[in-house]
């Protein structure tokens, strides 16, 4: 269930370029999140401006600490790293849908960029024989945006990939999704919009099932505003309360692509 | 400020036939029709549900992206996407009439037609305490100039909906334009209560990709940025003593900012981006003002209303 | 951003008639006369002064407290004090003559007659390069409604100036009202530029005290609070395409909050409460806003005029 | 002459109550400063929100360093005494008129809380000569709020009053003010209006010339907003400009007071 409550933030770590990792305590409503849900977050100190709470994927949870993985792009995100051990957030969560419970058969998971977040509370979350299945492609634009990759290794088996080629192969995830479609049971993705569309046509090509997590600029993060709506093949899709995880073929790629 | 639980200070408005347990409600828009909050918010504790607001038919919203984040300030344009007001009444309001709060509906058309139709259902309906009409609506048959824009053309909006329903009626105006001509012949035309206001015109372009930040172009400027647009209009439409409570809308984030709406003359207040960040803000929001009222040293918050001192006063 | 040195961008435009060397001026009533600036900063790189507002004969201010500061913005009753059209031209306008920088003068009045003895006067001194007419003030013989709120009110005032100048006359209008068709009236009348626009009416009150914040009671609001409302004006006007250049004004704090105006549809800009705070805040937003040129791929600023993409465009 | 420059935050001291010690350095163009000006002060980091600087009274110089004793009284002054050591200031002064050089015989000096601020100056500016000659009258509501004692002490001879009597003479600075009249050249005073508005009634009826360091909102600091006039007795006033130092005689007490 859906609760809303102050957090107290234990520490902000800059992880590397624009990347942090942020970490929450008294967090015990989050602490059975699913893969894939999110939270509002809002410091306290924000007052009159920035004025609404900004949602975070739900990374890592441990006890009644979150943490949350955040790239700085704005005035939101710059202020939240900022944000002094002890200060008080309030909290939004865990909202929103989550991955499918992992079917049997290999899954490929691909995440771009700091959409690793909730790809990495699947990996958390899955048990051994599901991490056995499962590969990870994990593509940035280069080698510094890359982040717990020893982590993640040790878990799943990882393909990286970089725009510039300072690291693991030179490219896009979708160069090398292909050849692991083949037999694959689940596809799982979050990163940049445009990048989900090519995958999600990539796995409906393969006829293989596969499941996007979207972004949208959000007010309430609870299906009260109608603001966070895009596109679907069968009307408006509310981001917060129909995703972010959504069967990728519901969503209708070339409008959101506008 | 510290609330001392053996003060006690009688919150309760009257806003001409419809009391209020505490004069804090959610605003339009921003608190869907209640009941999705029914496990967050203690419904009993508001003032009143205020409802999204709802059109005769189903209406689709405006295309994404529908939220841009202003300074001090929030730009929407969801577009009025409703699920029209006979679903309301079937799906929502037995829900709703299950919580001991009150229910203020609000409503729009393109047409005078289309408010009358929503006027006559909501009249009709059961746990429906008062009815809001949204006065800043394009009027189709008049060249898409909005209702709340022209004296005459509100007016007679507001006399027709009058001839729909004996429930208390509330309309709700525009902050910008000729707000006290306005509200005068709405007045006129038989409105209980006078909601200032709506949002404020406005717009954001992203400079690098230059397009407009909403899919819509335009949008609707609301939280703090406009709460001292819309306490100057509630202060002169009060100054023009027509006879009716006021609401004040906007901006209102603390108690104290409520306080400044009663000071200037309303006899309550609505919530909406404050109650989007945070659900219970309505709640707390009543708490501070309620502790503002024992700082004040007034025993009830009516005293409040219209209580700022011009001069010459002491 | 950075600025590289060998990019040349061309920053002047033009409007109707007068040629600025870059779109970036201040804002009447925040920067005074500009004389007082003069050891600050550095005239020559203005866009334009344009001064504070004038009046056929000197004018005292409201009541103290004249200013107060709001969420994202600051409300002002100043009252228009000013020294009178005949001391600016004796006193000031010589000693500005002597930097080489377009000089707009601003004025008002109470009456039409008020408007045509500024606009008379201006017209024959030497050194001022335009004629801004500030229409956001209560005509006394029309009950006090004001003359910019008014489109058959404010096309009567602006012909009436037009037939007492020759040089550029620009009507400065209010952001909120019938914008579209008091620009519209303006530009029939005679009006050369339109600048969008003032403050917008606003009142704070002090809980505590009880008291108005201001000792007018009520004031106008500037600042990035008013930013989406006013390039949103311009927006519209702009899309009316009513054929006059258009001067963006409102809470621009930076190059890419001037940027916002001119893909509204805006050619010039000025920068009012950021110049109280920041006395060189038009120089440095002129060297971002040409940096977002160079970023922008544009070598003109007035390439970037009304280049927001739509629907549709690429 | 006013300059506008940047400066940077050296440390923000904690002295008692709600009152900080803000100094800043990089401020060679208010080394000079006289006593009874001020500057208007905004951190960098208020960008949209508070939007106007903040006028101070320049309390102590020292090389480039220069220090500002600050009471947090709202969002701004609190925001001011949470500055880093680092942050960049955006600074303009030195701003108003002086209190005028002494003249030679006693002069009395009146500082009610932080109203110490310009006086503390004074006392730096004046000569020894000057000092043996001065009294300082400084009041607070209680014996936390009073600063910088023992310092004043050594130098002037100080009459602390307070309104509990926890230190000093219980009651205000003008119960002490009347005996101190006698033979007095000048009196010098900053603190609440009502308080100066006593004093400066006090010091006309015992004909003893009195400037009054008076306070208003201020948006520019620099004459042309034309938002800080009070009310004179010929005219109004520009605190910025005209003041904030002024004869007495000038303010039109009875309506400043309204
Ligand atoms: C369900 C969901 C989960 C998310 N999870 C994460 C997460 O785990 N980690 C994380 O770092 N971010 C995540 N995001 C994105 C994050 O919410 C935004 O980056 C953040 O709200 C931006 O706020 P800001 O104030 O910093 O940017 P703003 O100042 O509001 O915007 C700055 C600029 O960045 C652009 N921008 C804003 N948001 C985005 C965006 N999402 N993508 C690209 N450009 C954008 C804006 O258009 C603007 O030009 C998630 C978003 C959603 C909807
Ligand atoms: C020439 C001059 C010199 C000054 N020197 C000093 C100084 O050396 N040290 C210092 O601490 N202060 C000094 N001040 C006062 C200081 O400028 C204000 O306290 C400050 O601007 C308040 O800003 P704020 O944002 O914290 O308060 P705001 O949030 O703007 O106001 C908070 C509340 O406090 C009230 N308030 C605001 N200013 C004052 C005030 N000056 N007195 C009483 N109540 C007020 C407001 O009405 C409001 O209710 C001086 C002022 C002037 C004009
Ligand atoms: C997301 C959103 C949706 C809104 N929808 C409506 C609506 O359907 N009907 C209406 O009358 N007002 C609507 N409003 C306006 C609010 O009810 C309120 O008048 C305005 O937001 C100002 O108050 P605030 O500053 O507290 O938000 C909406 C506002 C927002 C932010
Ligand atoms: C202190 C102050 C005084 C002003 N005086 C005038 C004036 O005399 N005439 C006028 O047309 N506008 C006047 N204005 C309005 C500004 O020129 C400008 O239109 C408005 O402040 C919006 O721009 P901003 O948000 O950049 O400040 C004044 C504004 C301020 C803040
Ligand atoms: S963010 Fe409000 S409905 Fe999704
Ligand atoms: S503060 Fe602007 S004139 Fe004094």
């Amino acid at each position: 269930m859906v609760e809303f409550f102050d957090a107290t933030v234990e520490t902000v770590e800059h992880v590397t370029g624009d990347l942090y990792l942020l970490r929450l305590r008294d967090c015990e409503a989050l602490a059975s999140s699913q893969p894939g849900q999110f939270a509002m977050l809002r410091p306290r100190s924000w007052q009159v401006d920035p004025v609404l709470a900004r949602p975070f994927s739900i990374f890592r949870t441990s006890g009644d600490r979150v943490d949350f993985l955040i790239r700085t792009v704005g005035r939101g995100t710059d202020s939240l790293v900022r944000c002094n051990a002890g200060e008080r957030i309030d909290v939004l969560g865990p909202v929103g849908t989550a991955f499918p419970s992992p079917s049997h058969g290999p899954t490929v998971l691909v995440a771009g960029g700091v959409g690793l977040a909730p790809i990495g509370l699947w990996i958390d979350r899955a048990d051994d024989g599901m991490r056995a299945d499962a590969t990870l492609i994990y593509g940035a634009r280069t080698a510094d945006d890359l982040v717990f990759l020893d982590e993640l290794s040790q878990r799943v088996a990882v393909v990286v990939t970089t725009e510039d080629g300072s690291f693991g192969r030179k490219g896009l995830v979708t160069d090398e999704m292909v050849s692991l479609l083949d037999g694959c049971a689940e596809v799982l993705t979050c990163g940049p919009t445009r990048m989900m569309a090519h995958v999600a046509r990539l796995a409906g090509e393969a006829r293989v099932s596969c499941h996007v997590s979207l972004e949208a600029r959000m007010a309430c993060g609870r299906g009260i505003c109608l603001g966070c709506a895009v596109p679907g093949v069968a009307g408006p899709l509310l981001v917060c309360r129909d995703g972010p995880v959504l069967p990728a073929g519901h969503v209708d790629w070339e409008q959101v692509l506008v | 400020m510290e609330i001392r639980a053996d003060s006690t200070v009688d919150m309760g408005v009257d806003l001409t036939g419809l009391a209020l347990a505490n004069p804090v409600m959610t605003a339009s828009g921003t608190f869907g029709y209640g009941v999705e909050s029914k496990d967050l918010v203690d419904l009993a504790e508001l003032g009143a549900v205020v409802t999204k607001g709802l059109s005769p038919v189903p209406k689709e919203g405006n295309r994404a992206p529908r939220i841009w984040e202003a300074q001090a300030g929030v730009i929407n344009s969801i577009g009025l996407e409703n699920p029209g007001v006979d679903y309301f009444c079937e799906e929502y309001l037995p829900v709703l009439r299950s919580y001991d709060t009150r229910v203020v509906v609000n409503f729009f058309g393109q047409t005078e037609q289309d408010y009358v139709v929503c006027a006559a259902t909501l009249d009709a309906a059961d746990g429906v305490d008062a009815l809001e009409m949204n006065l800043s609506c394009p009027n189709v048959q008049a060249g898409g100039l909005q209702f709340g824009q022209d004296p005459s053309m509100a007016g007679r909006l507001v006399a027709a909906c009058r001839r729909a329903t004996s429930k208390p009626l509330w309309a709700k105006l525009s902050l910008v334009g000729p707000v006290v001509e306005v509200a005068r012949a709405c007045v006129d035309a038989g409105a209980d209560v006078l909601c200032l206001g709506n949002t404020i015109p406005a717009m954001a372009i992203d400079p690098r990709t230059r397009r407009p930040r909403l899919g819509a172009l335009t949008g609707g400027l609301s939280g703090p940025a406009i709460h001292p647009v819309a306490v100057r209009a509630v202060f002169v439409v009060h100054r023009a003593e027509l006879g009716v409570p006021l609401v004040g809308i906007g901006g209102i984030r603390t108690g104290l900012d409520a306080a400044e709406f009663l000071l200037a003359g309303a006899s309550a207040v609505q919530v909406g981006t404050q109650t989007l960040v945070e659900p219970n803000a309505c709640i707390r929001i009543r708490d501070e003002l309620r502790a503002y009222c024992i700082e004040q040293k007034v025993t009830s918050v009516g005293q409040l209303r219209g209580a700022c001192r011009l001069d010459g006063d002491a």
